[in-house]
């Protein structure tokens, strides 16, 4: 089984993936807007089992990009093939039992789990909603391997921590037994210390289940330890995409060379250009 | 980008014109079920419907009859009020500068007292007086204007009588005026004679009218200036010497008041229609009581012509303000 | 050299609660001399930028200073009046705030943000104030700057509008500025002009510089000194190059291991053992503890 | 220093007691009118006519309240005009929930040309004033109970619409919302089990708020004798009768004026109690 063709082929295939929004400051009074292009025709493959950084700056179209990688975004063009399937231009309904194998991990917690809803139900709705059973023993599960107690079950997310928001975040994500999780730079709102907790977990979880892993983030640092390759987006283009190793030791565009001089590293004796 | 948005805001103004208009046909044309029985007064002859028929085109299709309807409306033509057989249109016009009145004079008490309110309670935030307007500010907006014009009436009318409840002003005085502005006349022809008279009747049902206002604008502006005192650069301000008060005024204020500016205007729309009941109440001769008395005496063409009038003012209101918070705010004007 | 900002003992409170309450700064002390970097870090929470907000009269509402002293140019900022020390702090401090998008009001033009302070506060005349606003535009490497002073916020860029913040900042020619995570809000490339612009404008004005940041990476770029905060209280106060050589608290030195860094992928991330969150809690309650039974202020 | 905004704040559970005793009096009282009421409040009797309350000069024992010019009992008109303002409140405060609360839900999640019919009905609606809209709604509907509840619903449906539009839409731009797609689930699913839960405790508010407003329009339209049939004992219609004879016998006016008062009142602070009470989100 190891060496049959489905396992061989990347988990993710992208071929000139576009995506426009309509420009609604340019509208003219009658008729549609213009279109603006924030993804301009990306092409990338993600194997099963890796684990792809995702870097830029600001308006990079990062974030944009995850979002139509787990379709919440319909790409305006272009092929996205999810384990040989496209599913770039299908629709909800046709979308929806596919949904339980790709799963997202959002920025902030706060905003991303339902303030009125308690752990328990917010890890347990999804699994209800694709026919688990044993939802109750799976909450359990997921907890622990977030390293959360299970009577955090019946909190609300506004009586738990950052960290623990985030984590509860994870868990409801990996509780779906997904093939595939994106992470959108869900340690930017936290303390190193915490940053360096969610990090150790994620990276001890994706080993452990066998996850393919896309985790977005404007923090180079943070990616060299967690992933096995690197794609840096600028203005909706990929200017580098390689293997961690040789984007950090020989990177290839200047863009690339321009972020990395200009992380401080916590170190005096960095020279500055 | 400007231009733009106001040509847009004049479109949608339009349409809700014509949605408007549709409305008032429906109500009055087409429930009622025979819209001529209703427009004429009892003892009409055969010949009279007959008449009245042609003229408005009762044997033809609704659609045909809404837009003969709607060609007389937008020329002005409202009909004929049954009850004292005058054109509405000049009924209407008559008794519109009296609603006006009140209703920019309670605009300005609210604007006042509201205002004051905020500016305090930001000041002396965090403090029991505070404490004592928000509770005064909620009481104040959970009682209609219905029972604040009772309470005032019996408060200054019965118990303590200073005002006047009943009227516009003391009747041998009408012949003074030569406009239908009293208020607005009297100040400019200096006679604070009437003036004062006209104040003596108009403070009860304006402060009516005024209460709930003022005490949202007193709420909402509170806590937008209490959000933005919070922001950075008030508290860069700060650093720079600045004292309380100035940071409130001049950082704070400008920035807060937009959101206050835009709730005015539909809350200003709400308070022109609090007006009808509280003209009943004081007895104050302007549109609405015109309207309540038109209802009872099944006037339908000057209700037409008073719902249609309401109508139009509140949106032309609502589109000045949209355009003042467009010019108002920077981001806007210099897109 | 001199400490041109000295703080002694400063605790504060949260107003109103119960007594027992732990204190939000803990008997902090601390020295910024002219012409000195101090950079202040720990973890949200710890008090670092309500250091900043002390110095600079700006606490919230909230809080309330029990005790200490905070001497800015010779003189007790806590025993003037409120009003006096408004116009000391305007006349002889500034700010340079985190976030160059909401920290400048959106309805004023940019040239008046910059000199109310020389015309209101120090009584410049108009001509002479916008004068140095241009030319402190200049300085701050800002195109066009007579246009830019006509403009709204909206107009400008977040790395534009933090120049005008630091232009701002040194109008006066102060001699203490506080710089409150000025680079979080920013992307890294930016970051990296920022922290240039802002360690250039110090070193040439001889300002004295407290740099509350979260950023080890940050502290190493343009600090001097550096104050360690956990719980309210300075764990370590020490010079940034004996810091990164060798941390002399448990605790710092646990918070530079989990800082990432890039060059050495075994480096850095390493979560804070809790046997080290342990300890530093151990002896923030002992100084807690000893600050009670001392009763010098109940 | 004492905050003096905890001191308000604890006065909260006891607006919660106030605001909600009297309404539960204020059931009882409509529940039980033909047991408790000390009169018929229809009984007229022209020798017992404007007998001043109980504590005053000329007060006859079991008319507590006084009566009115044609002798009737006001405490007992006033229990049993306690039943027609809370029928009016319930039966239009609850349909008007349902429709506009759903309207605006639709609205604000679902966008797109729903969002812009319900809009735009919206805006034509808020060009009308509502009293003006109400009595002229009465006036081709003609009067009585059915009427004036009818007329509640059409006019007022917009004050949920709006505020649950605004709110859902607010709510639909949350990462929970984006969360719920990601899991699969339906749009319909989300907004009833993601989003309404959280627009709920303001459509609670704002019910509670439309009953009182649906108590004052009834009065308002019992006072232009447009309500139900003028016999029927309505606060309204005795407001407007105690108006015109104000200084002869004031306390026609006063007493249901209070009970006016106190019930809207009580409405309006019961919805904001029970949320600051109950709501497990504290904003």
């Amino acid at each position: 089984m190891a060496d049959s063709v489905a396992d061989i082929r990347p988990l993710f295939q992208v071929r000139d993936l576009r995506l426009a929004f309509p420009d609604m400051t340019r509208k003219p009074l009658f008729g549609p807007a213009p279109q603006t292009e924030v993804l301009h025709g990306l092409t990338f493959d993600i194997p099963r089992g890796a684990v792809l950084g995702i870097v830029g700056g600001s308006g990079s179209g990062k974030t944009t990009l995850g979002r139509v990688l787990v379709r919440l975004l319909r790409p305006t063009s272009g092929e996205l093939v999810f384990d040989g399937r496209e599913i770039g231009h299908l629709d909800e309904a046709a979308l929806r039992p596919l949904r339980r194998r790709f799963q997202m991990i959002f920025q902030d917690p706060m905003s991303s789990l339902n303030p009125r809803r308690r752990v328990g139900s917010l890890i347990a709705a999804p699994l209800q909603l694709h026919g688990f059973d044993r939802t109750s023993q799976r909450v359990d599960q997921a907890l622990d391997h977030v390293g959360l107690p299970r009577a955090f079950r019946h909190r609300y997310p506004h009586e738990l921590s950052g960290g623990q928001r985030q984590r509860v975040g994870i868990a409801r994500a990996i509780a779906m037994q997904p093939e595939f999780i994106l992470a959108d730079e869900i340690v930017s709102g936290l303390d190193v210390s915490s940053q360096a907790q969610v990090l150790q977990l994620l990276a001890d979880l994706v080993r452990d289940l066998g996850l393919t892993l896309a985790f977005i983030s404007h923090d180079l640092s943070v990616i060299r330890r967690l992933c096995s390759r690197i794609m840096v987006l600028h203005l909706g283009h990929i200017v580098e995409h390689s293997d961690t190793a040789a984007l950090f030791d020989n990177p290839q565009s200047d863009y690339t060379r321009e972020l990395l001089d200009a992380i401080p590293l916590p170190d005096p004796d960095q020279v500055w250009r | 980008m400007l231009a733009r948005r106001i040509l847009t805001r004049l479109l949608t103004t339009l349409v809700t014109l014509l949605g408007v208009s549709i409305v008032v046909f429906v109500v009055i044309r087409v429930v009622p079920g025979n819209p001529i029985a209703m427009m004429l007064p009892p003892g009409a002859t055969p010949a009279d419907i007959e008449r009245l028929n042609a003229l408005y085109g009762f044997d033809r299709s609704i659609l045909a009859q809404y837009f003969i309807w709607l060609g007389g409306v937008v020329q002005g033509d409202f009909g004929t009020s049954i009850q004292t057989r005058q054109p509405v249109l000049g009924l209407v016009l008559g008794r519109l500068p009296a609603t006006l009145e009140l209703a920019i004079m309670a605009l300005v008490i609210a604007v006042v007292i509201g205002g004051f309110l905020a500016l305090t309670g930001t000041r002396l935030r965090g403090t029991a007086t505070e404490g004592a307007i928000d509770v005064g500010n909620g009481m104040a907006l959970s009682v209609p204007v219905f029972l604040w014009g009772l309470v005032l009436i019996l408060l200054f009318g019965v118990l303590w009588p200073v005002f006047n409840i009943s009227g516009r002003i003391s009747p041998h005085l009408v012949q003074e005026f030569h406009t239908r502005f009293f208020l607005f006349e009297s100040v400019l022809r200096l006679r604070f004679d009437l003036w004062l008279d006209l104040m003596r009747h108009m403070l009860m049902p304006a402060l009516a009218l005024a209460i709930p206002l003022a005490a949202i604008i007193g709420q909402l502006l509170k806590q937008s200036l209490k959000e933005t005192m919070h922001l950075d650069y008030v508290t860069l301000a700060r650093t720079k010497g600045y004292g309380e008060n100035h940071v409130i005024v001049r950082e704070a204020l400008r920035n807060a008041i937009l959101p206050t500016l835009t709730l005015i205007g539909v809350q200003f729309t709400f308070l022109i229609g609090g007006t009808v009941i509280i003209e009943r109440l004081f007895s104050y001769e302007g549109l609405g009581n015109m309207a309540i008395d038109a209802v009872i005496n099944r006037d339908l063409p000057l209700i037409q012509g008073i719902v249609i009038i309401f109508a139009l003012l509140f949106t032309v209101i609502n589109l000045i303000v949209d355009m003042l918070y467009t010019v108002l705010n920077p981001r806007l004007r210099h897109g | 050299m001199s400490a041109y900002l000295s703080i002694r003992n400063l605790s504060a409170v949260l107003k109103g609660a119960p007594k027992g309450t732990p204190r939000l700064l803990r008997s902090v002390s601390l020295d910024v001399a002219a012409g000195e970097v101090r950079g202040l870090v720990g973890e949200s929470g710890a008090g670092k930028s309500m250091i900043g907000k002390a110095v600079l009269g700006i606490l919230p509402r909230a809080v309330q200073v029990i005790e200490g002293e905070i001497w800015l140019d010779g003189v007790d900022l806590l025993r003037m009046t409120p009003s006096e020390r408004r116009r000391r702090i305007g006349a002889s401090a500034a700010l340079i705030p985190q976030d160059p998008m909401t920290a400048l009001n959106p309805s004023r033009r940019i040239g008046p943000q910059i000199t109310d302070r020389l015309v209101d506060i120090l009584g410049w005349t108009r001509a002479d104030a916008e004068a140095r606003a241009r030319e402190l535009l200049d300085e701050v490497r800002i195109p066009d700057p007579a246009r830019v002073m006509r403009s709204y916020p909206h107009e400008l860029s977040g790395g534009m509008r933090q120049r005008v913040l630091i232009a701002s900042a040194f109008a006066a020619e102060p001699k203490m500025i506080v710089a409150d995570e000025p680079t979080t809000a920013l992307d890294v490339t930016v970051q990296k002009q920022i922290l240039r612009l802002i360690a250039q404008m110090q070193a040439r004005h001889g300002t004295a510089l407290l740099f509350v940041t979260h950023d080890l990476g940050v502290v190493s770029k343009v600090c001097d000194t550096l104050s360690v905060l956990y719980a309210g209280k300075v764990v370590e106060d020490t010079r940034v190059r004996d810091f990164f050589a060798a941390p002399g608290h448990a605790y710092s030195a646990a918070l530079l291991a989990a800082t990432p860094k890039y060059t050495d992928p075994d480096a850095g991330l390493n979560p804070v053992p809790a046997a080290v969150i342990e300890a530093v809690q151990a002896e923030v309650a002992a100084a807690e503890a000893a600050w009670r039974k001392g009763g010098a202020h109940g | 220093m004492v905050d003096a905004r905890g001191m308000v704040r604890r006065r909260l559970g006891l607006r919660l007691w106030l605001s909600g005793g009297w309404l539960v009096l204020l059931a009882l009282a409509a529940l039980l009118a033909p047991w408790i009421a000390p009169h018929n409040p229809l009984e007229q009797d022209l020798f017992t006519s404007r007998l001043p309350p109980f504590w005053m000069a000329g007060a006859e024992p079991g008319y507590w309240l006084g009566t009115d010019s044609l002798g009737r009992d006001v405490l007992s008109r006033i229990i049993h005009g306690a039943r027609v303002a809370l029928i009016v409140a319930l039966i239009a405060g609850t349909a008007t929930m349902l429709i506009g609360a759903t309207l605006g839900l639709i609205a604000g999640y679902y966008r797109g040309w729903a969002d812009m019919v319900i809009s735009r009905l919206i805006d034509i609606w808020m060009a009308f004033p509502p009293v003006l809209f109400a009595i002229l709604l009465i006036a081709v509907l003609g009067t009585g109970l059915t009427s004036v509840i009818i007329a509640i619903v059409v006019i007022d449906w917009t004050r949920f619409a709006r505020v649950v539009r605004a709110e859902a839409m607010a709510q639909g731009a949350m990462d929970y919302v984006a969360s719920a797609q990601v899991a699969g689930q339906r749009r319909l699913g989300i907004m009833l089990r993601e989003i309404l839960p959280n627009v709920l405790p303001t459509i609670g508010v704002l019910l509670t708020l439309e009953m009182g407003i649906a108590v004052i329009v009834e009065a308002i339209l019992s006072f232009v004798n447009l309500s139900i049939s003028s016999d029927d004992p309505t606060w309204g219609g005795m407001i407007a009768e105690g108006r015109t004879a104000l200084h002869r016998s004031w306390w026609v006016l006063v007493f249901p004026l209070i009970a006016l008062f106190l019930t809207v009142l009580s409405f309006s602070q019961l919805g904001e109690g029970l949320k600051d009470r109950f709501d497990p989100v504290l904003r």
